[in-house]
Order: C-alpha cells, then structure tokens, then sequence
C-alpha cells in the first residue's frame, strides 16, 4: 500500500500530509512532484493544502494545468483513492475531478479556528471508520472555501450522497452559526459520483495527533488505509 | 496588440466582495447605491506579430479555459483599437 | 555639483559628505552619492544606536551566531540548532498598511532562510492608534490582513504575537515581525567568499520600488509623507516560497558558498556586506541585472528595495547546477558579478564605471555617533501606573476606573469587570489570528491566545515556547525598570508554559534620536534589557532598530519589543494559561513586595523557577502571569473557552489589601495564577523559594464569582463575560 | 442606473498575480501571451432617481475613496449608456 503527495509550487502543507501517513498512520509514503506523468505505483494520492501557484488567479486554477493532473485524472478513472484537502479540493473542483466551485468566504478572511463537521456519509473509502451523524472535531484554514454547486448539481449531490461533510455545532445540528464561510448546504466536503475522489476543506492533517488538539482527523486516513487493505484483500 | 477580457460572476452567483462593499459604503454617505457587483479584469498583451486569426482564438481560449471557472463566471472580451 | 539641497534629499549632512569625499579621495558620482546615503542611513548603518547596543549581553553557552549577520542562530541540544529575529516595518506600514506589513513579514523570513533555516513560527508586535479614529481601524484592518496574506500564503504558522493601541501611534504604527526556523542542514553565511566566484542574482525582478526604502525609514514623517508614497514595495509571498525551496535545496546540495538577501537598500547593502564580511570585494555588472522597468539606471538598480530578490556567491564549477535549481523552481538565476580579491564594491553599466568604492566605507567605517543624553523635563503622568490597560481608552472608561479606584464604597465590580475586558487593550485578540493560519506545518500546541506559544519539534521530545513583550506605557514611565519588567514578564510567559528561556531578540522602536530625551530613553533600555538579560541568561542573539517613529515631531512612546525563545524539555509538560477542570484548585504565587511598574529581578527569578519546576514534576494544570488589568483580568482569561474545552467557571477569594479597585485590577508585577490538585506541595513549593503562595479558590460551574471583603463583589454567568470579551474588538474597529 | 469602475495598478507597479498567470500559461501553448495584468471591475448600480450631477459625482467619490487605492492604484469610470 503507498500512499503519494503531490507537490505543486505554493503547496505548504505536502510536508504535514507526508508526516500524517509516514509518522502517524506508519504507511509508506513518498512526495510526487506536479511536473511528474505518472502515478505508476501509487494506490492513494493526496493533494495536500496551501496556495499552488499563490492562488493567484483563482484558487486551484493554475495547478489544474500542472501535467501530474492529466495522470491523476486517468488514475481516479481507474479507482485510485484521490483525496484534496483545503487548496487540493479548490484543485479538483477547478480541474473538474469534482463538481462545484470554492468561493470566498463570506467574511471576506482568512479564517483559521477549530469547528466541528457531522458525517454524512459513512460508506466512502474515506469514511468507513466512521458513523453517519458523527462529529468530528477539526480545523480549517481558508479564505476561499466557501462551497457553491448549481442548483441541479446541488440535487444530484445530495441525491447520490455525494455529500461527506457538512459544518455542524459538537451536537452534530447542522446550523447556520456552525457555518464558517457561507458555503451551501454547510457543505464541508464532498466526494466523485464513484466515490473514490474526495475533497474537503478542513484539515485531517492537523487533527491526527493529540498534541495538536485533535486524533478525529486521523479517522479519515485510517478509513482509507482500510479501504485499501480491503481492496487487496 | 492589447485585449481585455473581463470576467464577472454569474448573475446567479452571489458576491460576497460586492454585497460587503454595498453595505459598508451605504450608511457612509452612498446611500444611493443600490448594488456593487466586483469582478477581474485582465489586460493581455500578445507579441505583435501574432496573426489576427490566431490572436482571436488565442484570447478566446484563454479566457474561456484559464481566466474563467465556467462554474461561477463568464467572460467578454474587449479588443483594443490600438 | 553636489548642492545642500542635494545632500538633504539624501539625508546626508555637510560633515557626512566630506567623509564621503576623503574616503573616497574624490567627489562621489550620483550614483555613489546614494549608495552612501542608504549605507549610512540610520536603517543600515546604526550610526545613532551602535554605541550603545556595544552594551547588549551577546555570548552565552547557547550561542552560535550573535549579531552582525542575517539573524542570531542557538543551538538548544537535542540536535536542534534554530535561527530567529525581529525585524520592525513601521513606516512603510503608515504609508500602505496591507503591503507595508506583508512586505515586512517577507523581510524577516528572508533573514531566517537565507541562513540556511526553514522558517517554522512567525509572531507579530503591533501597536496602534486609537479606535475612535477612522484611519486607525483602516490600518488595522490592512496590517493584519497583509501579515495574513503573506504569512500563510508561504506556509509559516503565525502563532503569536502583541498588540496594543495608545495615541501616540495613531500616525506611526509600529509592525515588529519576528521569525524563527530551524536548521535542517548547515549554517551559512552572507559572505562573499573566493575571489572570481560567480555572483548570482536570483528571485523577482527589480522595479524602481522602494528607492530610497532605507532612508525613508530614517526620517520621520512631515506634511511630505504623501509625497514619499511612489516608493511602495508590493510583496509577493509565492515568489518568496519558492525561493525559500530553491535557496534550502542549493544549500542542501553544497552548491553555494555565501547568501545574502536583499533587504533594506537591496543590492548595495547585500553586495557591499558580503564583501566586507569575507574581507573581499564584490563587481557588479548592471547590464545583467534582471530588470522590470525600462531604463533604470545604475542609482535605481542599486538602490530599488524590489523585494524577494537574493544574492548568492557559488563556485565558478557549481554555477550551472546553482541556475538548473533555480529554474526546477521555476526561478531564474543570473549572473551579474565575481567576487573581487580587493574590498571593493565595482558597480558597471552600459561598459562604464559607474561607482567604485571601498566596501569598509559603507559598512565598518559608517559614520558613529555618540549623541548627547538628556533625561525629559516631563515625564508621563503616573495617573495609569496601576491600571496601564486604560491607556488609550477613552476618558470616560479611564475616569470610571480612576474615580472607583477613589471612591471604593459599593461599585458595581462586576460592570467594571465587564468593561475592563472589552476594552482596547484588553479585548480578544482573536478577531486578529483567526486571520493567521497558526496551525500550518502540524507542530503548533499552544497557538495564539496563551501566555506564549508552543511549537513541537517532530523527532525530538523537546518543544519550543516563544513570546513578544513590548510595555511602551511602563517604558516611558521609566525606561530602565520598564526595559526590566519587559524581559521579566517575557520569560514569566515562558515559564508559565513550561519552559527555560534561552535566548532573546530585539526591536527597539523609538523617536527621533537627534532629540537628547530619546537617546537617553534609548541608552535606559539598552541598560535595563541587558541587566535582566543577563539575569535571565537570555543573551540577545540579534534584534533591529527603528528611529524616528514620530510625526510632526512627536515621539511615540520608547517601544523597545522583546522576543524570548524557550525550551521545555518534554513536550509533555508544555501547560497552558487556561483552567483544566472543575474541582482544580486556584493558587496565587506573588513576592512579598508587591510593586508596579517595577520588577525585583530576584523575586522574578525564584517565582519563575518555582513555576517550572512545579510544572517539571507534573503538579501544575494551568499556569497564568497577572498583567494588564490584574488579578481579576487574568482570573476571567483562565475560564475563557479554548479548542479544548468551553467556558468554565470558578470561584475566587480575592485577598484584600484594602485597596478597593486596586486589589482586583491592579498591575501588580510578578504573580502567576496556578492550578493544582496537589495544593498544600505547591504552596510548600513556594515558601521554600520566599514566596507568598495564596489559595484563591476552586475552578467550576459555570460562573465566575469574586469574593472581596467579605462580599460577592462580582457574580457573572462566564459565557456572558467571554461575549463580551470576544466581540470588544471587532465592535471597536466596525 | 449603471456605471463600471475599473481599478488597475499604476503601470510602473509589481503585480505579482498578472505575472504568475503570464508565467504559468505561456508554456502551455500560450508562448504568444507577452503580458497579463490584473484589474478589478466593479458595477455599481444606483437608484433611477439618482440626479444625473449627483451622479456623476457620487460614483466618482466611491471609485476614488473607496474602490481604490490611490498608493498603488488608478481608476477610470465608465457609463452605461442604458
Ligand atoms: N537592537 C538590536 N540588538 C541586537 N542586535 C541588533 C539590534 N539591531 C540590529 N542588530 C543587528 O545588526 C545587524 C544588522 O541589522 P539589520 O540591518 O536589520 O539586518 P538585515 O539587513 O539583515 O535585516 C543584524 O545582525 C541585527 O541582528
Ligand atoms: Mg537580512
């Protein structure tokens, strides 16, 4: 089982991700560098967070011409496990790997705090480990997750259950005050009609370690470390 | 040879910026605006001897696949006389 | 012909200039005339303060690099070697708040990485005017969010910082960035080693920004501050995290021999330094020079403060590896010079010679001056000594507070608790580093909002602390016991996280220093920081100075901000400032001799060593220093909610001195809050170190209760106070 | 009642994001693409009532005082003939 991060230039949290597997998770891992054509050998990608390309255009909007993006394309047609976090879900959605678009927080911040996000769906590769209705205690950091879907996408993605995440209080209510930056739906996360592609805005990456205030993030590794393991069974 | 293309969100989209903007200038003596909708503006620059087919389709590409996320926005292109 | 009106848009003086002339044996060219004028700028050349900064404490075991270079580099054990320093962008912040502060965050980050040191923290000391003015709160607004905007688009975590707001900024803010990295390879060092080795350029190209950047920032702001506004710099933190990259992997490979960034007075200050430091010479061919703007000539180049732009100095061998690195980053590299046998700075353009100078006369050979001292007729009023939160705040809070403090009797204590905590100085900082990403690179335990910050360090058992102090209220009450108080509650933080402190840097933010009362503040700080340095053993490994912080012709108050770093040695005793859980009993720790303003280095240093060693043995869950607003304040902030629990209650005897407001507001230095479940050997503890241990009360329910002379002198539901709390801020600047 | 006020920089000022768009899309069959610049775009829409003199100077005041930033920043109006 191998696990890749792939480095764009501006990435900033490639380095936190390779931890979170290596240190944490014990899975072997290896950086992938954007210019790279193929994912040959790799049976989970992660597009970690930070400013590819300083997110000067749009967030995510230059980084989708990066050639690695062809081959991961081709990869998550194949059923590799893809998950971007922070400015990787802003790189998906921009590349078309997921629907929707991450707009500017409402309040115009950056906006960096712990929240809680409710489980919606429970029978993913990256949320098996994991209850529908379970809160989970993470982070985010971003000034442009604000989660907008057109209205018939909106339809098909609570439909199929594409939604994963959505911003909730401890208790799990999914309420206006519990939405940090306008997105629809509280949506926090969501996941590829087939399943294997997630994108998600807060930070399993920063919430693996008790030291850092939280493990609940480290479910959802563990969650695809299971749903690999599973597949080579 | 210079082209301008402008990208505004969808009429569909809301704004944050804009809808921030509105209502911090209203209560400031603006009271009359009503709306303030903020999109980007891109000035290009092509080399020159670029042919006039290929600069049209050049333009039109760019701002149709890399300055646009079709999702939230559309765009126009202005060509410059000059 | 070089006229006076020349020479004082130079901000050169008559003697200065014949200097100039004998040094050089001649009359200077344009060109030489301004880089003389940004090397002997009071920004490069510390021709004001070098005297007195002789007098700063610098080795220590710890030591590894003092100042004189990029930043101060220590070596805490463990194999752990770190960089850090604090670096001040006051004036270009007044001029564009956003960019001033983004370009100033990148300023000092540039001066840890060009070591060799991956940037890990970042904090910021801020000081502003007051929030009744319009233009204040824009500047706010723009200098936290361009501390934002190029701190987390690099990818360092902003953990920590300072902020304070008095009238005496509202026209000269003051943004004191500082910076810490760790070694991830070998030091190194901007030296311009090897005579005929390359000299590359690498990083943006250079515009005509920020000209005359140096000696803007060495001349106060008069009616033409509109006028120097052209100069603006525009930071670009992308370009900055790829350099950083590229600049760590030419290091990691052994490609290079010498870095330096471009800062202040960018290629003439990076190019003259090298040389000077490795006793050579460096030759600059303009011509090479990467260049935005069309017809720049050589006194733009030289002086342009285009930012993200470095020297290096490579083996002639390595030269092509050095740009094939550079290029993977999607950076060019240029060659734009050698490195001369001589101390010479050579600078052609266009196959002319268009400055020639001796590298010693720009930097060791600056000017010096030893400018008179003279203590100020009026010193500031000691009406806030026991309330020093209250400056800045409006009148009517300040009289509330000073007409309670005369009239005890029956006040509503807990309406003052109320609008103590909501007030400017007091208020949540969060509307603030919630902007920040404090979080990124996963080694962040104790972010904004604790008495200091933590980082881990993965691989080592061991955690770093950090804070930045800055009392300019204490310190132009009395500049040599405030620069004391100012290092003792530094490493009281510290402490009360945990940790050893081990080292120091520094920003001295001060007025103009051709007035003899400034220089004798200024020679009072350098006095008190170094004695209680010296007592803390925490030398001062670097640090900045910032002269002529006034506008027309008022000084602000002396600001020195001091930045200490510290050790805990097992990330498992890094403790916060906030209450744990109910049923923990609440301990005061204080001298005997309680005193404001004022600090006895020997209480300090007994109080803080009990502290940590309390902690050590694993008998403290919460450690909290009193400051700004008192007891009461720093009692409230232990209940306050954190990412991991919501508010808590307690209940508190506060003890009486009859002194009404003063025993629960008051400024009493050197006190730590604790809490405990093992009281009695905490307050053995501290009698054993000649301390007075006081058992407040326990920590639970949820509302906070004071008991004072035998009555309930105030009783709130904490949820409500932490309201009020929370939004003072961002009521204050809407 | 509609107006555009569109903010660029001065043209002797960095604009790092025009720059990384040039030097991201130029390798990507863009080699023509000399230059691009960053703007913002703002469509202001005011009440009908609007008296033509107020106008004008209404939206002149916004674009000056508050759309820009005149340290880094110029701006140009222009008027919806609908
Ligand atoms: N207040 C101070 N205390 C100690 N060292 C200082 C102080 N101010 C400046 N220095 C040292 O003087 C040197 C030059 O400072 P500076 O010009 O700010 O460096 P740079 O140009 O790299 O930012 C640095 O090594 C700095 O640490
Ligand atoms: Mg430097």
């Amino acid at each position: 089982m191998k696990f890749g991060v792939v480095i764009f230039p501006g990435s900033n949290c490639d380095r936190d991700c390779y931890y979170a597997i290596e240190a944490v998770i014990g899975k072997p891992v290896s950086f992938i560098w954007h210019e790279d054509r193929s994912l040959e050998g790799f049976d989970a990608v992660i597009l970690p967070g930070g400013f590819s390309y300083g997110d000067y255009l749009r967030t995510g909007a230059l980084a989708k011409f990066s050639p690695v993006m062809q081959a991961l394309g081709e990869f998550a047609a194949k059923g590799g496990l893809v998950i971007g976090i922070c400015n990787g879900f802003q790189i998906l959605t921009e590349s078309g790997l997921l629907p929707g678009a991450l707009l500017r927080n409402v309040s115009r911040k950056y906006i960096c705090k712990f929240l809680h996000i409710r489980v919606e769906n429970a029978a993913t590769p990256f949320t098996n480990r994991l209850r529908v209705g379970q809160t989970l205690h993470i982070p985010i950091g971003h000034g442009d997750g604000n989660f907008f879907a057109d209205a018939e996408t909106l339809k098909r993605l609570e439909g199929n259950g594409q939604v994963a995440f959505r911003y909730s209080d401890a208790a799990g209510q999914v309420t206006p005050e519990a939405n940090p930056n306008g997105s629809i739906g509280n949506i926090a996360g969501i996941v590829n009609a087939a399943g294997n592609v997630l994108g998600m805005m807060p930070h399993p990456d920063r919430s693996s370690e008790e030291l850092l205030g939280s493990v609940d993030g480290k479910m959802i590794f563990e969650s695809m470390v299971n749903a690999l393991s599973g597949a080579r069974a | 040879m210079k082209a301008t293309v402008i990208v505004t969100l969808k009429p569909t989209v809301l704004d944050p910026q804009g809808m921030t903007i509105t209502r911090g200038v209203q209560p400031m003596g603006y009271s009359e605006v009503r709306d303030i909708r903020q999109g980007k503006y891109f000035q290009v620059e092509l080399d020159a001897e670029t042919s006039p087919e290929r600069r049209q389709a050049l333009v039109e590409r760019l701002a149709k696949e890399v300055l646009t996320n079709p999702v939230i926005e559309e765009y126009r292109i202005v060509w410059d006389r000059s | 012909m070089i006229t006076d009106e020349l020479l004082s848009e130079h901000n050169l003086t008559r003697p200065e200039y014949e200097k100039i002339v004998s040094a050089l044996g001649r009359e200077p060219t344009r060109t030489e005339l301004g880089i003389y004028s940004v090397m002997w700028s009071e920004h490069c050349s510390y021709k004001s303060s070098r005297v007195h900064l002789k007098r700063l404490p610098t080795r220590g075991a710890r030591v590894v690099q003092g100042p004189g270079e990029n930043a101060g580099i220590i070596d805490i054990g463990d194999g752990i070697v770190i960089a850090f320093k604090i670096e001040s962008h006051n004036h270009p912040s007044y001029i564009e708040p956003y960019q001033g502060a983004a370009t100033g965050v990148g300023g000092i980050l540039r001066d840890i990485f060009t070591m060799g040191a991956r940037p890990i923290a970042a904090m910021n000391s801020l000081r502003f005017g007051t929030l009744d003015d319009a233009k204040t709160r824009r500047i706010v607004d723009g200098v936290v969010s361009g501390i934002a905007g190029y701190g987390n688009c690099f990818g360092v975590p902003t953990i920590g910082g300072e902020t304070l707001f008095a009238r005496c900024y509202a026209m000269n803010p003051l943004v004191n960035a500082f910076a810490l990295g760790i070694f991830e390879n070998d030091v190194f060092y901007g030296r311009a080693r090897g005579p005929g080795n390359p000299v590359i350029y690498v990083g943006a190209k250079t515009g005509r920004d920020g000209i005359h950047g140096a000696t803007m920032a060495s001349a106060g702001f008069g009616e033409d501050a509109g006028a120097k506004r052209p100069n603006v710099q525009i930071g670009d933190p992308f370009m900055e995290k790829l350099l950083l990259e590229a600049c760590l992997e030419v290091m990691q490979k052994g490609l290079i021999v010498g870095i330096q960034d471009m800062g202040a007075a960018g290629l003439t200050c990076s190019s003259s330094e090298m040389g000077s430091r490795a006793g050579t010479g460096v030759e600059l061919e303009l011509d090479d020079v990467p260049q935005r703007e069309a017809a720049m000539n050589a006194y733009e180049i030289m002086l342009s403060e285009s930012q993200e732009r470095m020297l290096l100095v490579a083996e002639k061998a390595k030269e092509k590896d050095v740009v094939a690195v550079f290029r993977k980053w999607g950076l060019d590299a240029v060659t734009v010079g050698r490195v001369l046998p001589e101390g010479m700075l050579r600078v052609r353009q266009g196959g002319a010679l268009m400055a020639e100078i001796p590298n010693a006369s720009l930097t060791d050979d600056a000017p010096v001056y030893n400018r008179p001292l003279l203590p100020p007729q009026s010193a500031l009023s000691a009406r806030l000594d026991y309330y020093s939160f209250l400056d800045g705040c409006d009148e009517s809070l300040i009289h509330r507070f000073l007409d309670a403090d005369q009239n005890p009797g029956n006040q509503d204590y807990a309406e003052l608790l109320k609008a103590a905590v909501s007030s400017p100085n007091l208020a949540s900082r969060r509307w603030i580093w919630e902007q920040y990403d404090h979080m990124v690179q996963s080694n962040t335990m104790i972010g904004p909002g604790s008495d200091a910050s933590v980082i881990r360090i993965k691989g080592s058992s061991r955690a770093l602390a950090m804070t930045l102090d800055g009392p300019g209220y204490r310190v132009a009450r009395n500049p040599r016991e405030g620069a004391k108080l100012m290092v003792a509650e530094a490493c009281r933080n510290l402490a009360c996280s945990g940790a050893e402190p081990v080292a120091a840097t520094n920003c001295l933010n001060f007025g103009n220093p051709e007035h003899p009362e400034v220089m004798w503040q200024f020679s009072e700080v350098v006095d008190g920081m170094s004695e209680a340095c010296d007592a803390f053993g925490t030398p001062i490994t670097g640090g900045n100075v910032s002269f002529y912080n006034e506008t027309f012709g008022e000084d602000i108050y002396p600001t020195p901000v001091i930045g200490v770093v510290g050790v805990v040695e097992n990330v498992q005793h890094v403790t916060a400032s906030w209450f744990r859980e109910a049923g923990d009993t609440i301990i005061l720790i204080e001298p005997g001799l309680l005193q404001v303003g004022r600090v006895s280095l020997d209480d300090e240093l007994a109080l803080q060593r009990v502290v940590r060693e309390a902690i050590r043995a694993g008998l403290v869950k919460s450690a909290h220093d009193t400051s700004e607003g008192g007891l009461a304040v720093a009692v409230a902030e232990c209940c306050y909610s954190n990412i991991h629990r919501s508010a808590i209650g307690a209940t508190v005897k506060i003890p009486s001195r009859l002194e009404a407001l003063k025993d629960l507001f008051g400024e009493y230095s050197s006190r730590i809050l604790v809490t405990t479940r093992n009281a009695a050997e905490v307050i053995e503890r501290a009698r054993q170190a000649g301390l007075e241990p006081v058992e407040l009360g326990t920590v639970g329910g949820d509302r906070l209760i004071f008991e004072y002379e035998g009555r309930r002198a105030v009783d709130v539901a904490i949820e409500d106070l932490e309201a009020t709390w929370a939004s003072g801020l961002a009521k204050l600047l809407s």
